[in-house]
């Protein structure tokens, strides 16, 4: 067995770099931070690329079974005896696979972003902040205790909040950021709480325990969660439920996915790495890490298909609509991550029964590649054109050669075309809604072809549509933002030729999978379709697309405004939070708390007031009330008490 | 009734009648006299109880003293003849409650009273007893309440001396 | 008699001899300045003081008229020591006062009075000490001669002491009707409870009560505190009250012992009256001596609670607190009584930004009203907390919450005086004063007092070691 | 005097105590207040003589005291004249609702 | 060791003040003051360690006993276990940021460092006590000094919220006071003699009906030190007209001696009282941590934010020992000293901005990272410690109570919890607010484009802090292993006394 101990150093060496560049980034190093964040990242890559290495053929397999492998493990906080948060390292086939993906598009974000943001007044605080969501991010997917994933969880949420806000003297970049934490922040409150309560049953924190206890139908721990019940849904529904939301939030799922969409407020690399191609994903590995407690539950999984469904076909419809580019990026991520969920919830533990797990897994390896190019490519875009909005671009593929083919593989990609990468992950996934839930393969294979369509509706205003003329047109930008491109564009292509089932499935084993020709016509018929329709509507400069939208009239109008649930958003928390809970409780805090205080004060100075009359100045008063005193007391002592 | 029954009584209204012209009577100066009838009715009051030293006393030092003393001081502040202001309704209305209320609360407690004699010897209360037992350091003396008193009586005439001396000789 | 006469009585002896000194030296031919005879008077109490401690010895004289121990000694020392703190605070005032001696004259008899009082073994001693302590402070009271104030004062403590001491004495003569004797021991055999005897015994009380300003027998106290000079005021607030006090624990543990159910809640209710009814005028006052005046109502409430203790603990905690007391009042007006002798001013809005220009005198009347609030770490705490904690052992604990409540109303005016020293700003603040060295070494003792009493154990041990309760 | 109650004499001496009371309460001329004082005063006397004649005559500290009352009387009487003229000096009154300047 | 030293020292130091002149000397003086304060308490940490270690396992470590009012069985007596070393670990920390941060009060620097220096003589006494008339007197020793402080160079409406303050707090010392003299009048060591010494009556069993009668007094009267609801509202007023490093000294050490104080006297001498009012404190603490989140939501005065945030993260610390599980009351400890440091050094941080420019509120504020970054990156983290961010103490504590909380398993308690969790939103949503309007954000006024970054004494003291912060964020271990075997004695004697019955 090999000692894993150098994986500790695939976070730390983010970390570390995160803190020189935090501390001393501004004054010391300047724009060199940008290549001692990169080269830091880079041995992180080379080291994790080494270690699937030698997990996946080496050493990972005992007896055809992927193991879990506890790396390292120190106990961080006791909470009583049992109960303790560990840190540690735990490999398995996803979270080995989570770490080459983390630290390879983290390193091409990292490479993109030399030129993406150079002369950045503080490029350092950039690269220190890439380097802490990374660091983060890899010890979230490397956590051997749920409490840990927790506190990586708040992390990565942080430093997304951090370089969303990056560009802070821009009002709508800060209220995004904040937007995107305060959303999540409420998921996570699920995660805390339903990490509260299987905790409490499963009388552990640590993942590799509580599976195996709650999956063993023996168990006290099993018998203890399953019998409680309330509500009428059992202990282990609530709490499975509860972690999903937390998965929901970080992952934009419906009704959680608003902040996704703000959050483009960020430098558009950043939104390639977090938000398109990691931690946005998080949810999805959440579900993953959990899945053989999750797959005994039929309640909670069902939920997880129902939420990841409805959210992909949902964030396909926004994403016709929107003309930011970014924004479209965003829904059709949400649209991607919503094909990963409820892969998941369609699937089941263990050999067959696990296709869907394995195509989510696959499903998320390869959208990370073609995502994240997507964002790269319009981070490029941006570059040149210094906007987000379709109407301001149209005719770049003369300018900018690379970029509009890389664009292009990604587009096909996302659209489940084979070749390339999205299609085999595409169509493991929609075999596994077809075995198991027709309703749910009907909203996938709508979804697909829509996804088509909106890409390439993407791809042509952007690169086709009118004929532009740029006039202080500088070129593509850096080389270091082209590489990235390139090398992003490749994996596009063959990412998806990896035989993914024989490393990454729900029980470790190796699974056999084929594609089915005959079942992919219908999807890859729909997605040419799509790409036919936006070729029609958008490659050329036309009315078409308006008479489209009026056709659909208010369900154009509703989809183009998001479907309100902002406006919803804003008036529960608004008016409801606010106003109804906020503005009373300052208004009684005020008013009556400390009301009660002064009124006590005041009320003492009213009666001292009432009775200054006692002491009249009159001696012939005081000898008076000095008789009526000792006639009380004679009154009281001699006949009253007794 | 006996005579001695007869002296009492007669005694008794006298004291309490001319006390209660003393306290109610509106002129000052007559005020200070019916208060000089009734010390003396309670001197004569204490004839008849056979103290007859304390009875000196009371007109040695209450009617020749403490009356002739508060006579000049009446003399002092006041135009004689002039009718004094009347006390407000309300504390004459409260001083009467509160009078009648003690004086019943009072009275009720002493009638209910069995006074108990603890002796009948009857010791001596001529003059020089009295005088040889107020300088005795012995059994039953009273020299030290007689050196406080002396202290007392000194003390009261220092202060009304710079109280009361008139302020011309500042200089 | 012989020897032991003079050791017994050693304290009275010395104030009488003070007297007839000051007395010969006034109807002597020779003139003397103010400042010479001021300098020989604090001499004679600084020795008087310091002579209390030697040579003691527990006794009776004159048919147990007058008895002696260790503690009533130990009582008497403390109020010669406040008598010489006073007298050095009065320096400023007396320096141009016409009536010197006169003043040590009626200070020291009615001083006198009061240690006869402590040491009465009879009524007839303890009526006439009484008399005496109060008659020459009456005349005192008006020593600011061109002062209206001073005449109203005096006239209003001789008005209503009168009234109260006709009180007493029909109480007193109650008393002797029902009980045939006036002697204390054997007064407290022959009480049988009575209900006459109570009224007697409540007369009696309310004897006390006036003196030490008990609600509701305290009306006099604020107005002759205001009207008086400085120098009587500290004096009736400490010395006087500390007195009586004294007094009145060995008359209600020694002699009244038999009635200790009546006059347990007989101080309950008025221990609570006192300390509510203090507390709300305290707080409405403007003038820093009445302001005191009401809070030393207050204070006495909570002595009663420490009285009603009926303790050794209680009895040594009630000393000890007069002890600080003496020590945290004269603090207070050793400050007041020099603001006052040399600008006139005693008004709490007078004293604002007082800070600015006199720090040092900010400081003491800072640390004294502390001490009278009862914060650490000045003595003060100390005392209040045993009083209290004395009081608390009958297991009355609504007494005790009430005092607690009390206590916070009392900080509240406390602070306020403080607020305005520190906080408040004034356009003409008190100009910086110039304070002679007597005045100085009063300040000295009183702060030291109040900073080292508390700490400083074996004081209260030494109290403790010498009480008794029961 | 056998033939007289003791109730009776207290009867005299405790009307006469609440007379002066009376009058100490009303009077507003401070010498009159000062006047009623005397009645307590005297009322208290009458006290302690009766109780020492009536029920212990074996020894003489009623009377004793009463002595001792009579001249404390005229001490506090000589001082409360002496405050009364300084005060009647300053106000030119002897009223004394006049002499109310402190109070609350 | 000799921990009287903790108390002599500062004593010391403010003896020393007296005869120093100008502010020079003055500040030099309280930073060599506050500096060997730091130093021992690290002395002590690590020789409390080594003790341990050595397999000592007394109850109270260092103990030593003065008798000082013999008659009444007073002593100074005086011991320390995890909980007082954490305490006085987070106390030596606040005072020499306070210090530090105060470098340049030229207004009567000496009178300001002598109560400062004053205040903390109190704290750690109080820390130190084991016996309840110490503790008493310490416990007001340091009320006072803080309404001068406030009242003298506070800003605002002072006068009126340093009165409030002092009344208040002396109000809760009050009714500690009716409670300590009803548990020493209930005591017997033998022979009927009464005892003060906290050790001595833990070993009692105190009858139940006490226990019920003195508890609530005990509990209000600590609690009000600790800000619970109702008793407040001192908290908001006091903490916004303080100076700076008052500030921090109320909000870092004075409010943990409420919590200290219901912890080590209330519920550990009455554990059964605690278990029958434990339903009580949930309530009172849940609707603190709640309802204070949510005024804390509306304010828009950056001291009144940390004020009233100060509430809502305090009823954490009642929480945890409402819920009587030791997991909760380690959480309360370390909510302690986790807000002791992260409030301090939010006030820290608000006192720089105001003392630059000039206002609190937040609406006035905008865009500050531009010109200090370091001030604003220290208030951001004072903002993300306070919202509980993993790597920050804030999270390890509420975890920790969260965790313990939930271990209580009646429903109600359940629910209390989850509500005291759902603060963790409300937090964020304030914090967020507060650091994007004033540090974020365009510059609202032209004149803050001139404005300087810390200096060096202020980098120093929110260095400080934030080391303290981060230490317990990243290894809690530590403290947790310092707390933990004093926090299960506490439960261990509950637990005992409570099958005994």
């Amino acid at each position: 067995m090999t000692n894993y101990a150098y994986v500790s150093l695939i976070p730390l060496l983010p970390l570390a770099c995160f803190v020189v560049l935090g501390l001393w980034g501004r004054k010391r190093f300047k724009t060199f931070s940008g290549i001692v964040g990169t080269g830091s990242l880079l041995a992180s890559t080379i080291l994790s690329f080494y270690t699937a290495y030698q997990y996946f053929f080496v050493d990972g397999k005992v007896n055809g079974v992927y193991q879990h492998i506890i790396a390292m493990k120190y106990t961080w906080l006791q909470f009583s005896p049992n109960v303790s948060i560990d840190m540690g390292i735990m490999l398995d086939p996803i979270s080995v696979m989570m770490i080459v993906v983390v630290t390879f598009i983290s390193l091409m974000v990292h490479v993109f972003s030399l030129g993406y943001m150079k002369g950045e007044e503080r490029f350092a605080t950039y690269y220190a902040f890439l380097s802490l969501f990374t660091f983060s991010m890899l010890g979230l997917v490397l956590s051997t205790n749920i409490f840990q994933i927790y506190m990586f969880w708040e992390l990565v949420g942080v430093s997304s909040y951090l370089l969303i806000g990056y560009y802070f003297d821009k009002p709508s970049a800060v209220a995004a950021s904040k937007k995107a934490f305060i959303v999540t922040r409420f998921a996570d409150l699920g995660f805390l709480i339903g990490i509260l309560i299987l905790a409490f049953h499963a009388e552990t924190l640590d993942i590799s325990t509580l599976i195996e206890r709650l999956t063993d139908h023996q168990s006290t721990q099993f018998v203890s969660i399953t019998t409680g019940s309330l509500l009428g849904v059992s202990i282990l529904t609530w709490g499975l439920t509860l972690v999903f939301i937390g998965g929901a939030g970080k992952s934009a799922m419906f009704p959680l996915h608003i902040w996704l969409p703000d959050a483009m407020e960020g430098p558009t690399p950043v939104s390639a790495l977090i938000h398109a191609a990691t931690m946005v994903v998080a949810g999805v590995y959440l579900v993953a890490r959990l899945f053989p407690v999750y797959s005994i539950d039929g309640a909670a999984l069902d939920i997880v298909t129902y939420v990841g469904a409805f959210s992909a076909l949902l964030a396909a419809v926004i994403a016709c609509t929107q003309t930011d580019i970014k924004r479209v990026l965003a829904y059709s991520t949400m649209s991607q991550i919503g094909y990963m969920m409820f892969s998941l919830g369609v699937s089941r533990y263990g050999g067959e029964n696990g296709l869907g797990f394995m195509a989510s897994m696959f499903h998320l390896f390869t959208h990370a590649f073609f995502k994240s190019l997507l964002f790269l490519g319009a981070g490029a875009v941006i570059h040149l054109v210094h906007s987000n909005d379709m109407k301001d671009m149209g005719g770049l593929r003369k300018f900018m050669p690379v970029t509009h083919i890389s664009f292009l593989i990604a587009c096909l990609a996302i659209s489940g075309i084979p070749p390339f990468a999205g299609f085999f992950s595409k169509e493991e996934i929609l075999t596994a809604a077809f075995d198991s839930n027709k309703l749910i393969y009907g909203v996938a294979l709508f979804t697909s072809g829509l996804t088509a369509f909106y890409m390439f509706r993407l791809y042509f205003s952007i690169f086709w549509k009118k004929e532009s003329h740029l006039h202080n047109a500088h070129g593509e930008g850096t080389s270091t933002m082209k590489i990235p491109l390139i090398i992003l564009a490749v994996c596009a292509v063959i990412a998806g030729l990896l035989p993914f089932s024989n490393f990454i499935t729900s029980d470790g084993a190796a699974l056999e999978t084929h594609i089915n020709l005959v079942f992919s016509i219908a999807p890859v018929l729909l997605a040419l379709g799509g790409i036919l329709l936006a070729a029609n509507l958008y490659k050329t400069e036309n009315n078409k697309p308006e008479k489209v939208a009026a056709a659909l009239g208010g369900f154009y109008k509703a989809a183009h405004s998001k479907f309100y649930v902002d406006e919803v958003y804003i008036f529960v928390t608004k008016k409801i939070v606010f106003n109804l809970i906020g503005r009373p409780a300052a208004w009684i805090d005020k008013n009556i708390v400390d009301g009660l205080m002064n009124l006590i004060a005041s009320v003492t100075e009213k009666i001292s007031e009432l009775i200054k009359g006692l002491q009249s100045g009159k001696v012939q008063s005081y000898t008076l009330y000095f008789f009526a005193g000792i006639v009380g007391l004679a009154a009281v002592f001699i006949y009253l008490w007794k | 009734m006996t005579a001695s029954q007869i002296i009492f009584y007669i005694l008794s209204a006298f004291i309490l009648g001319s006390g209660i012209l003393a306290v109610t009577t509106r002129k000052i100066f007559r005020s200070a006299i019916w208060l000089l009838f009734s010390l003396i009715g309670i001197a004569g009051l204490y004839f008849w109880l056979q103290v007859e030293f304390i009875a000196a006393i009371q007109i040695v030092v209450y009617v020749g003293g403490i009356v002739v003393l508060i006579i000049f001081s009446i003399f002092l502040t006041q135009k004689s003849g002039s009718e004094m202001p009347k006390a407000s309704a309300t504390r004459k209305g409260f001083a009467v409650a509160a009078v009648l209320i003690g004086f019943a609360l009072v009275w009720q407690l002493i009638s209910h009273h069995s006074f108990k004699q603890t002796s009948t010897t009857t010791l001596d209360v001529d003059v020089a007893n009295i005088g040889s037992q107020l300088l005795s350091t012995t059994d039953h003396g009273y020299i030290l309440p007689f050196e406080v008193v002396s202290i007392l009586l000194l003390a009261a005439m220092i202060g009304c001396i710079v109280i009361a001396m008139k302020k011309t000789e500042a200089v | 008699m012989g020897i032991d006469f003079f050791i017994l009585m050693k304290s009275e002896l010395l104030l009488a001899v003070i007297i007839f000194i000051l007395l010969f030296i006034k109807v002597g031919s020779k003139e003397w300045k103010n400042e010479q005879m001021l300098n020989i008077v604090n001499v004679l109490l600084l020795v008087n003081f310091i002579a209390g401690f030697f040579g003691n010895k527990d006794g009776m004289l004159f048919n147990d008229m007058f008895k002696t121990n260790q503690l009533i000694v130990l009582e008497k020392c403390i109020l010669n020591l406040g008598t010489f703190i006073i007298s050095l605070q009065a320096y400023t005032w007396l320096k141009n006062h016409k009536h010197v001696l006169e003043f040590y004259m009626l200070l020291l008899a009615s001083l006198m009075g009061m240690f006869y009082m402590i040491s009465s073994g009879n009524l007839l001693m303890f009526y006439l000490g009484l008399e005496l302590s109060t008659i020459p402070l009456a005349a005192l009271a008006n020593f600011d001669l061109e002062k209206r104030k001073s005449s109203e004062a005096a006239f209003k403590l001789i008005m209503s002491s009168a009234f109260s001491s006709g009180l007493l004495l029909f109480g007193i003569s109650m008393m002797y009707g029902t009980t045939g004797t006036l002697n204390f021991t054997e007064l407290s055999q022959h009480l049988d409870g009575s209900a006459l005897q109570l009224f007697a015994f409540i007369l009696l009380f309310t004897g006390f009560a006036f003196k030490i300003s008990v609600v509701p027998f305290h009306l006099w106290t604020a107005d002759v505190y205001e009207g008086s000079p400085v120098a009587i005021t500290s004096f009736l607030s400490v010395i006087s009250k500390g007195a009586f006090i004294f007094a009145f624990i060995s008359v209600l543990y020694n002699v009244f012992k038999p009635l200790a159910d009546t006059w347990y809640n007989m101080l309950f209710l008025l221990s609570v009256l006192t300390m509510v009814i203090g507390n709300l005028f305290a707080i409405r006052q403007n003038n820093l001596k009445r302001f005191l005046a009401f809070s030393s109502i207050a204070q006495v409430g909570f002595i009663l609670v420490g009285i009603s203790g009926s303790s050794q603990a209680g009895t040594a905690s009630v000393i000890y607190f007069i002890l600080i007391y003496i020590f945290s009042n004269l603090g207070a007006f050793g400050v007041i009584a020099l603001v006052s002798a040399l600008t006139v001013k005693e008004g709490i809005e007078d004293y604002k930004g007082f800070y600015k220009t006199n720090p040092l005198l900010t400081w003491v009347l800072t640390i004294a009203l502390f001490s009278l609030a009862g914060i650490p770490p000045t003595a003060g705490f100390f005392g209040k907390f045993f009083l209290i904690m004395a009081g608390a052992a009958k297991g009355n604990y609504t007494l005790i919450i009430i005092a607690a409540l009390n206590m916070i109303v009392s900080l509240y005016y406390y602070l306020r005086v403080v607020k305005a020293m520190f906080m408040d700003k004034n356009e003409q603040p008190i100009e910086k004063l110039v304070i002679n060295n007597y005045s100085k070494l009063a300040l000295f003792i009183c702060v030291s007092g109040i900073v080292l009493t508390g700490f400083v154990s074996w004081v209260y041990d030494y109290i403790y070691s010498l009480s008794t309760g029961f | 005097m056998n033939d007289i109650p003791l109730t009776h004499i207290l009867f005299v001496s405790t009307a006469l105590f609440f007379i002066g009371m009376y009058g100490l309460f009303t009077r507003r001329n401070m010498i009159t207040m000062l006047m009623s004082v005397e009645l307590i005063l005297n009322s208290v006397n009458i006290n302690f003589v009766a109780f020492n004649k009536y029920l212990f005559p074996d020894k003489l500290e009623g009377v004793f005291f009463s002595i001792f009352v009579v001249t404390i009387a005229a001490a506090e009487a000589a001082v409360a004249i002496a405050i009364i003229i300084n005060l009647y000096r300053s106000h030119n009154s002897i009223d004394v609702e006049d002499a109310g300047e402190m109070k609350y | 060791m000799n921990i009287s030293l903790l108390v002599i020292l500062p004593i010391l130091t403010a003896v020393a003040l007296l005869f120093c002149n100008g502010l020079k000397q003055v500040r030099t003086v309280s930073l060599i003051g506050a500096t060997v304060q730091l130093a021992l308490a690290f002395a002590l940490l690590i020789l409390y360690w080594n003790e341990r270690a050595a397999g000592n396992t007394a109850q109270m470590l260092f103990e030593s006993s003065y008798t000082w009012f013999a008659p009444l069985h007073i002593n100074f007596h005086v011991g320390v276990d995890g909980i007082s070393i954490a305490m006085i670990a987070l106390t030596s920390f606040i005072v020499l940021a306070g210090v530090l941060m105060s470098w340049k009060e030229d207004r009567m620097p000496k009178e300001f460092f002598f109560l400062l220096i004053l205040l903390s003589a109190g704290a750690y006494g109080f820390f130190i006590s084991l016996d309840l008339f110490t503790m008493f007197f310490f416990l007001e020793v340091a009320v006072i000094p803080k309404f001068l402080l406030i009242g003298i160079w506070g800003s605002g409406k002072k006068e009126y919220s340093a009165m409030k303050l002092a009344l208040m707090l002396m109000g809760g010392s009050a009714l500690v006071f009716v409670g300590l003299l009803g548990l020493y009048f209930n005591t017997d060591i033998g022979g009927g003699v009464h005892s003060f010494d906290l050790l001595q009556i833990s070993q009692m069993h105190i009858p139940v009906e006490v226990q019920k009668m003195f508890f609530p007094f005990a509990f209000a009267g600590f609690g009000i030190f600790g800000a619970l609801f109702p008793f407040h509202t001192w908290v908001p007023d006091g903490h916004s007209s303080a100076p700076t490093a008052a500030s921090m000294f109320l909000a870092g050490i004075s409010m943990k001696l409420g919590g200290y104080g219901c912890l080590r006297v209330a519920t550990y001498l009455m554990p059964d009282a605690a278990h029958a009012y434990s339903w009580i404190i949930v309530l009172l603490a849940t609707i603190a941590i709640i309802y204070g989140a949510f005024a804390t939501m509306m304010q828009t005065d950056l001291k009144y934010i940390n004020a009233y945030s100060s509430v809502s993260h305090c009823g954490f610390v009642l929480l945890g020992i409402g819920m009587l599980t030791q997991t909760s009351i380690t959480g309360a400890v370390m909510q302690m000293v986790s807000h002791g440091l992260m409030t301090a050094l939010f006030f820290a941080a608000i006192g720089m901005i105001y003392s630059r420019t000039h206002t609190r509120m937040v609406a006035q504020l905008g865009g500050l990272l531009k010109m200090m970054p370091f001030i604003s990156t220290v208030f951001v983290i004072a903002g993300l410690c306070s919202l509980g961010l993993p790597g920050f103490s804030g999270f390890v504590a509420e975890m920790t109570v969260f965790m313990g909380s939930w271990q209580n398993p009646d429903t109600m308690y359940r629910i209390a919890t989850i509500l005291a969790c759902a603060s963790i939103v409300v937090t964020a949503v304030y914090i967020l607010r507060a650091v994007g309007q004033s540090v974020m954000g365009p510059v609202t006024d032209s004149h803050y484009l001139g404005l300087k970054d810390a200096s060096w004494n202020e980098k120093f003291a929110a260095g400080l802090l934030i080391i303290g912060i981060v230490a317990i964020g990243i290894a809690p271990f530590w403290l947790n292993e310092l707390i933990t075997p004093a926090t299960d004695t506490i439960m261990q004697h509950a637990v005992k006394l409570v099958t005994l019955k």
